[in-house]
């Protein structure tokens, strides 16, 4: 078992290396992450939402729809313990 | 070349050693608490991938400071990884909640927290 | 971001991660793994990334730290592996 | 050949089914009330067949569709006259069966009869879908429901030799499903298209070997339903159902399916003329020859009378796929027409089995000594039956065999001559033995002192199948235009004027 | 704005009435149930429309907070999605009205945490289905499988074991999917479908793309839980309460094949899977394998979920098997194969929760005299079953039929034999089970001595929706021409 | 079951530190926008300041504080604004999520207008994480009898 789980890990550790040799480099500020959609948000978030912490901005506007789901994520969350170790009383 | 590669990679290999710990714990450890502990890890391995993919060698943090007028997009790192990890974060802190409960739920049941145990317990 | 740092906090990640599914102790493994959260906070508020930071120290150190110790004391200590 | 839209295959088909429906509602409750569904349902379901036998005649063909199912196929009904055979056939000795049934069932008291009538209508159902359907899709939806429907009626009993028998019906049957789902697919991907048409659509399509793959995997998967030789084993051990569902399984529908299926693939899907370019004619040829022979064989080595019937049932229905294969004219009718007289005949002998049972229980062909004093009727009928079937001239079986040694000669293969021949020999066999002992030889042990003829809903359907086995064989077209209708079935697929 | 916008309504409707559920739990408990019913009703009444609308008016774009959509998160409803999202709605709408006499038997006290659960699950994998943004579809497979992992461990004894084990699978195949994000974000610099489908084709030389497309696949596929990779969901499906597993059986499973139909084809090239990779042959591997081995280790099942949970692995396999082969036909057939198999499976996990209500046990050699008991209940489970074999005129046979056309298209004879032999040994699976049903006792002539049962039906409640899918199995096979040459041709993108 | 022993010192430390950590979880989820922090890092903070209070006193004076019926209500509070100001920008006219709808409502601009918005959502994830780690934490903490 530990043996199999390990060859899978290191198969899984391997693709992972083999796939960063095409990376850009580390910090790279030309890389396409950092130049296709990322620099509206950074040249932007002031003048379109009056907002000057980014990650805010981004977090509740921009992509306000996936904190929604991160909220329901937690509610879930509470929910679910909910269910599960209190359901009997009440 | 092999420097360079080195130099500009090494970040990224470390994460996936880490990932690799993690990724390990969660499928060899026969203790439950210790595979979530390994997920907990591969988690936020991977969210420190995130992190750094957004990265920028000579940039600040994503927070425009007041009375700034112009705004160059290789001043400030990039934000969207940072919110997509905020996201990562919270559902990783939600599953781990669950998970929790869960292994409270078990242990109540068979009074060990031993994957084999259990197994032997429920044959 | 200077890499010396960086790569001691890098370091030191990693040593907590094994550590903390090597100890036998669960309680134990619960202190290293807080420990671990906090690294990774540092090494993200190095990074820029504050609010991810703020976030990890909060949660990851703090809360889920707590959640977990919480459990372990109302499960066992014991651990196999 | 145009179609002309009728309603009425849908209408016969949905009889069959509100019947089973109905009886399925009425229950165990209401007896009278199911088994008079039963009868209704195959008196009005015979009347709309036999509706449609005009139209036929006069070369049409009667069509309705119902929903596209996908590009170029849709589910679709359309008579025509190798169709309307069947279906004439097959409900009309519905209505023998159903009678018969009845007075089986209440002879025996058996248990489940609702499941049994119901999956008997269904059966039927299936059966008429596979005579209507207008491609080989529909052809295999009703196909598949016939196999399922007649499982449950195969382990009626529910003993445990019961319940194998009906697994082993249905392995057989569900693998050769599967394989005609593959050649289905693959000549939907040649060419298609999986219509019908008289004379075959395959014909252009396709590499020789491919071709020739498809029809092996069509053949061995209708073919189960068939039982042709090697995939015949199910048959024997089906026996083990009550006599009405032997008799609905070998006379009626479910082999005789299987042989209208093959039928349909040779001569509606393949075509006569693409057979031949292949050589494929002879090749099944020589696999029925085989199988006609060795079913004859063994059935001469049977002692459980069904077992021996269901041997007999192999043989001619090995007759019948030789008889097309031969691609002659008179070969394809007198095919077509054994399908009929062999259903007439066969029935017939298992009725009579199914009566001896009730009566006395007895199912060993060498505990039949005497009968014929206690039951004259009812053996008497099998007589004419058994003789038949060896193709004894005034009965029916002997003209289907007669067209079918023309075909033989038309095709200049007096090899199958000989076996047609032979097989008839091998008829006699097995048969006359049981004529004699129960006529003439002296019972040895118990007497059947207190058996008599068994109740008239069972002799009845005996005794008329046994006459109409007589009026085919005296006036082929006297009732319902049997043999007109093979005539013209192989004309068109054979494309003669 | 003319029309309703139920491409949000979808979402947020349950969303936010799970949050009402809580509140609404301490005026009238009873009102819950009530509010389950509206809510899904509204839910497939909006995917009807929605439907209706992308099949007349082309792809619907929703943009959420109104911003362009790489920048934003949009939603877009092509034929495809809002096919899965009649699905998935139809179906739970169904089984949520069946759920009442489960929930009320197995645990009345926590019956508002429960619908509010079943609301969440739903809202996840109906925002799986309709998001347009990969990191989007992520926060949704979470709010899914964090409300499937709660639900889970609430059934039985072995339950919350069960359930964790799935969260750790889950877990896994979560992070794998967010790696591939990480890859795909670092090289391209999007998280947006469309945009990705843009910039995709000059990045397939890359590495990067490459890790990113196996770790996609890797992780979709324990979702999905595709042949090695499904340890988790026997246990899980057996142990839930017999009204989740009913829900989370059909469904989370197809809305995973969902996501690798949108990934492999839509995100990516399908060029890409077929031809550059050796990615399809993997998939038809592991399809055929764990078309194999579902059905042969359902074979060795005595519990009658159990095996129904093999059951599902094998059908993932034809859904994979449909994918793998690369073609028109057999991507037809894995679409199709989402609809039928979710309509099967919701079936037999009905049947198996009908049953259990009536005290009934689930172990397969038990089970005699069910059909006098139980006469429509058990003949609603015959004729899904035989669907399952794919005896037409059910809809499983069609699904069968365009796969083993999408074998021979692609000249593939192992993958169409494995199809085959697999409804064999269905066929074997599920007479097995109607034997003991129908005939009882196989003992020696003891057979009519059998004590007759009186008839004690499933409620109504139940019954109605079960036959309702009956229904649906069987006329569905009907109109899958129709279905298929409306709706599923539109899906496929015109390169296949 | 935390604790058996109770400390006067700690119990006076926390009972002073509380407020000051509510405050400061008050502080980061209003000023989440021109600073690291917001919704989620102040609800975690506030529901920390209760978990202390349970830590060093007891889990019935948390109870008392937060009985279950108030968890329940942040819980589905918090999304509910969340949502609601979601549907609102969406009754108003505009998308789902549409902050810059707003401005109808409030005497603001359109840009402005959504920095509201995001005000208002950062609070509503604010309510629902404190009630939800504080609901996690009791529901982990509550003895078995309990359950």
């Amino acid at each position: 078992m530990k043996a199999i789980a390990l060859i899978v890990v290191c198969l899984a550790g391997g693709l992972l290396v083999y796939g960063t040799v095409d990376m850009p480099d580390w910090g790279d500020p030309t890389s396409p992450a950092s130049l296709h959609v990322s620099p509206r948000y950074i040249e932007k978030t002031v003048d379109e939402t009056a907002v000057p912490n980014m990650v805010t901005s981004v977090l509740a506007d921009y992509r306000g729809y996936d904190t929604l789901g991160e909220t329901t994520v937690i509610f879930t969350a509470g929910i679910a313990c909910l269910l599960l170790l209190r359901g009997m009383k009440k | 070349m092999t420097i360079e590669l080195i130099i500009g990679k090494y970040n990224y290999w470390i994460y996936i050693s880490l990932m690799m710990i993690g990724f390990y714990a969660m499928i060899a450890k026969k203790n439950l608490v210790k595979k979530l502990i390994g997920m907990n890890i591969f988690q936020t391995s991977i969210i420190l991938f995130f992190i750094s993919i957004g990265s920028k060698k000579g940039a600040t943090i994503p927070i425009v400071e007041e009375g700034v007028k112009t705004i160059q997009a290789n001043q400030y790192i990039n934000p969207l990884p940072h919110v997509l990890m905020l996201t990562a974060i919270v559902v990783m802190v939600s599953t781990f909640g669950v998970a929790l409960a869960l292994l409270l739920l078990i242990y109540r049941k068979y009074h060990t927290l031993e994957e084999d145990e259990i197994l032997n317990l429920r044959r | 971001m200077i890499w010396q740092i960086d790569l001691i906090f890098l370091a030191f990640v990693l040593i907590c991660a094994i550590a903390s599914i090597m100890v036998k102790d669960l309680l134990s493994s619960a202190i290293i793994f807080g420990a671990y959260s906090f690294l990774m906070c540092l090494l993200w508020s190095e990074m820029g990334a504050v609010d991810v930071a703020f976030t990890e120290a909060s949660v990851g150190a703090g809360v889920s730290t707590v959640f977990f110790i919480v459990a372990i004391l109302k499960m066992t200590r014991r651990s196999k592996d | 050949m145009e179609g002309t839209i009728s309603i009425k295959p849908l209408l016969a088909l949905g009889t069959s089914a509100l019947a089973a429906l109905l009886i399925l509602l009425t229950g165990e409750r209401r007896k009278n009330l199911r088994e008079g569904w039963t009868l209704l349902a195959s008196v009005i379901k015979f009347s709309i067949v036999a509706s449609m036998i005009p139209a036929i005649l006069q070369g049409k063909t009667l069509e309705w569709t119902l929903v596209e199912l996908f590009p170029g196929v849709s589910f679709q009904f359309r008579v025509d006259s190798f169709g309307l055979f069947f279906a004439t056939l097959a409900s009309c000795l519905w209505i023998a069966t159903s009678i018969y049934s009845i007075g089986y069932m209440r002879g025996l008291q058996s248990a489940s009869q609702t499941r049994f009538f119901f999956c008997f209508a269904l059966a039927l159902h299936g059966a008429l879908g596979i005579a209507f359907a207008g491609n080989l899709l529909t052809l295999f939806i009703f196909y598949e429901i016939l196999t399922v429907s007649t499982f449950p009626l195969v382990a009626h009993k529910e003993t445990e030799e019961a319940i194998s028998g009906g697994r082993k019906y249905l392995a057989y049957l569900l693998t050769g499903a599967t394989l005609i789902i593959l050649a289905m697919g693959f000549t939907y991907t040649l060419s298609g298209n999986l219509n019908f048409k008289a004379g075959g659509f395959l014909k252009g399509h396709g590499t020789d070997p491919l071709l020739i793959l498809i029809f092996f995997v069509f053949i061995i998967g209708f073919g189960t339903k068939a039982a042709l030789m090697p995939l015949h084993e199910w048959l024997p051990t089906a026996m083990v159902a009550p006599t009405p569902v032997s008799a609905l399984l070998h006379a009626v529908a479910v082999v005789k399916a299987g042989v209208f299926c093959v039928l349909r693939v040779i001569l509606y899907v393949f075509g006569p003329q693409l057979l031949a370019e292949l050589n494929l004619w002879l090749l099944l040829a020589y696999m029925a020859s085989f199988t006609i022979l060795v079913s004859g064989m063994f059935a001469l080595a049977q002692d459980h009378l069904k077992r021996r019937l269901a041997f007999s049932t192999i043989n001619n229905l090995a007759i019948i796929i030789l008889g097309a294969s031969l691609l002659s004219p008179s070969g394809i009718t007198g095919s077509i027409f054994h399908i009929a007289a062999h259903g007439f005949m066969k029935i017939t002998l298992f009725f009579v089995a199914g009566a001896i049972y009730v009566k006395t229980h007895k199912e060993k062909v060498n505990e039949l000594d005497g009968i014929g004093k206690a039951m004259p009727v009812t053996m008497a009928s099998f007589a004419i039956a058994a003789l038949g079937i060896s193709g004894i001239p005034p009965m029916a079986g002997f003209i289907s065999k007669w067209y079918l040694c023309l075909g033989s000669l038309e095709a200049k293969e007096i090899l199958f001559l000989f076996v047609l021949l032979g097989s008839a020999l091998l008829d006699i066999a097995y048969f006359v033995p049981i004529i004699y002992h129960s006529f003439f030889k002296k019972p040895t042990g118990d007497p059947f002192p207190q058996v008599d003829e068994a109740s008239l809903w069972m002799v009845a359907p005996i005794a008329i199948c046994a006459i109409g086995s007589i009026v085919l064989g005296l006036f082929p077209n006297a009732i319902f235009h049997f043999f007109e209708i093979a005539t013209l079935s192989a004309k068109n697929v054979l494309g003669v004027p | 704005m003319s029309h309703l916008p139920f491409p949000i309504l979808i979402i947020v409707v349950p969303l936010i009435s799970a949050f009402l559920m809580i509140l609404l739990g301490w005026l009238r408990k009873s009102l819950c149930y009530l509010l389950l019913i509206f809510v899904l009703g509204i839910t497939t009444l909006s995917s009807f429309m929605i439907l209706e609308e992308v099949l007349w008016k082309g792809s619907i774009h929703y943009r959420l907070g109104g911003w362009l959509p790489p920048w934003g998160i949009e939603y877009v409803i092509d034929p495809l999605n809002g096919f899965v999202l009649l699905i998935v709605s139809t179906i739970s709408l169904i089984i949520g009205i069946t759920s009442k006499p489960m929930v009320e038997r197995e645990f009345p006290e926590r019956a508002i945490y429960f619908y509010c659960l079943y609301l969440l699950q739903i809202t996840g994998l109906l925002g799986i289905v309709i998001t347009g943004d990969l990191f989007n579809l992520y926060v949704f497979l979470e709010i899914a499988s964090l409300a499937g992992y709660a639900l889970i461990a609430i059934g039985e004894e072995g339950a919350p074991f069960a359930s964790f084990n799935y969260m750790i699978y889950g877990t896994i195949g979560a992070c794998f999917y967010l790696l591939g994000v990480g890859y795909l974000y670092i090289e391209s610099g999007s998280l947006n479908m469309a945009d990705l489908t843009k910039l995709l084709p000059g990045l397939l030389s890359s590495k990067v793309t490459l890790i990113a497309f196996a770790f996609f696949s890797v992780g979709i596929a324990i979702k999905m839980a595709l042949f090695p990779l499904h340890v988790w969901l026997p246990d899980a499906y057996t142990y839930a309460p017999s009204t989740v597993s009913t829900l989370v059986a059909p469904l989370t499973t197809k809305v995973g094949a969902y996501v690798m139909i949108r990934v492999m084809v839509n995100v990516f090239p399908p060029t890409f899977f077929t031809e550059t990779l050796p990615a399809a042959l993997l998939l038809r591997w592991m399809a055929g394998l764990g078309i194999l081995f579902g059905c042969l280790f359902a074979l060795a099942q005595k519990d009658l979920k159990r095996m129904l949970g093999y059951v599902l692995i094998a059908e993932i396999g034809y859904i994979a098997m449909g994918i793998g082969f690369g073609n028109r036909n057999g991507l037809t057939g894995a679409i199709l194969h989402i609809m039928n198999d979710g309509l099967m499976m919701a079936c037999l996990f009905l049947f198996v929760g009908a049953i259990t209500l009536k005290g009934w046990p689930r172990k397969i050699d038990q089970l005699q005299g069910l059909h006098q008991t139980m006469p429509l209940t058990s003949a609603a489970f015959v004729l899904s079953g035989l669907s399952v074999i794919g005896v037409p005129p059910t809809c499983g046979f069609f699904s069968k039929w365009y796969l083993v056309l999408g074998a021979i298209d692609a000249k593939q004879w192992l993958s169409a034999a494995i199809l085959l032999a697999s409804s064999l040994c269905n066929a074997i699976l599920f007479f097995r089970v109607i034997e003991k049903a129908y005939f009882g006792k196989a003992g020696n002539e003891q057979r009519i001595e059998r004590p007759i049962l009186k008839r004690d039906e499933a409620p109504l409640i139940v019954l109605i929706p079960l036959w309702v899918l009956t229904l649906g199995v069987i006329s569905l096979g009907l109109f899958s021409g129709t279905i298929i040459s409306n709706i599923i041709h539109l899906t496929i993108p015109a390169s296949f | 079951m935390i604790s058996r022993f109770y400390d006067v010192i700690i119990q006076t430390v926390c009972r002073l530190l509380i407020p000051f950590i509510q405050v400061f979880g008050l502080y980061v989820i209003a000023h989440g926008h021109s600073s690291p922090g917001g919704g989620f890092q102040g609800g975690v903070i506030l529901g920390a300041s209760f978990i202390l209070l349970c830590l060093s006193h007891d889990l019935q004076e948390l109870r008392k504080r937060m009985p279950l019926k108030m968890i329940l209500l942040f819980c589905s509070l918090g999304v509910m604004i969340y949502a609601g100001l979601g549907f609102l920008c969406l009754l108003l006219g505009g998308d789902y999520l549409d902050y810059g709808k707003l401005h109808l409502l409030f005497p603001v601009n359109e840009i402005q207008s959504r920095s509201i918005g995001i005000f208002g959502i950062e609070v509503g994830v604010g309510i629902t994480v404190m009630a939800v780690m504080v609901s996690i934490f009791l529901n982990l903490a509550a003895p078995e009898a309990e359950n």
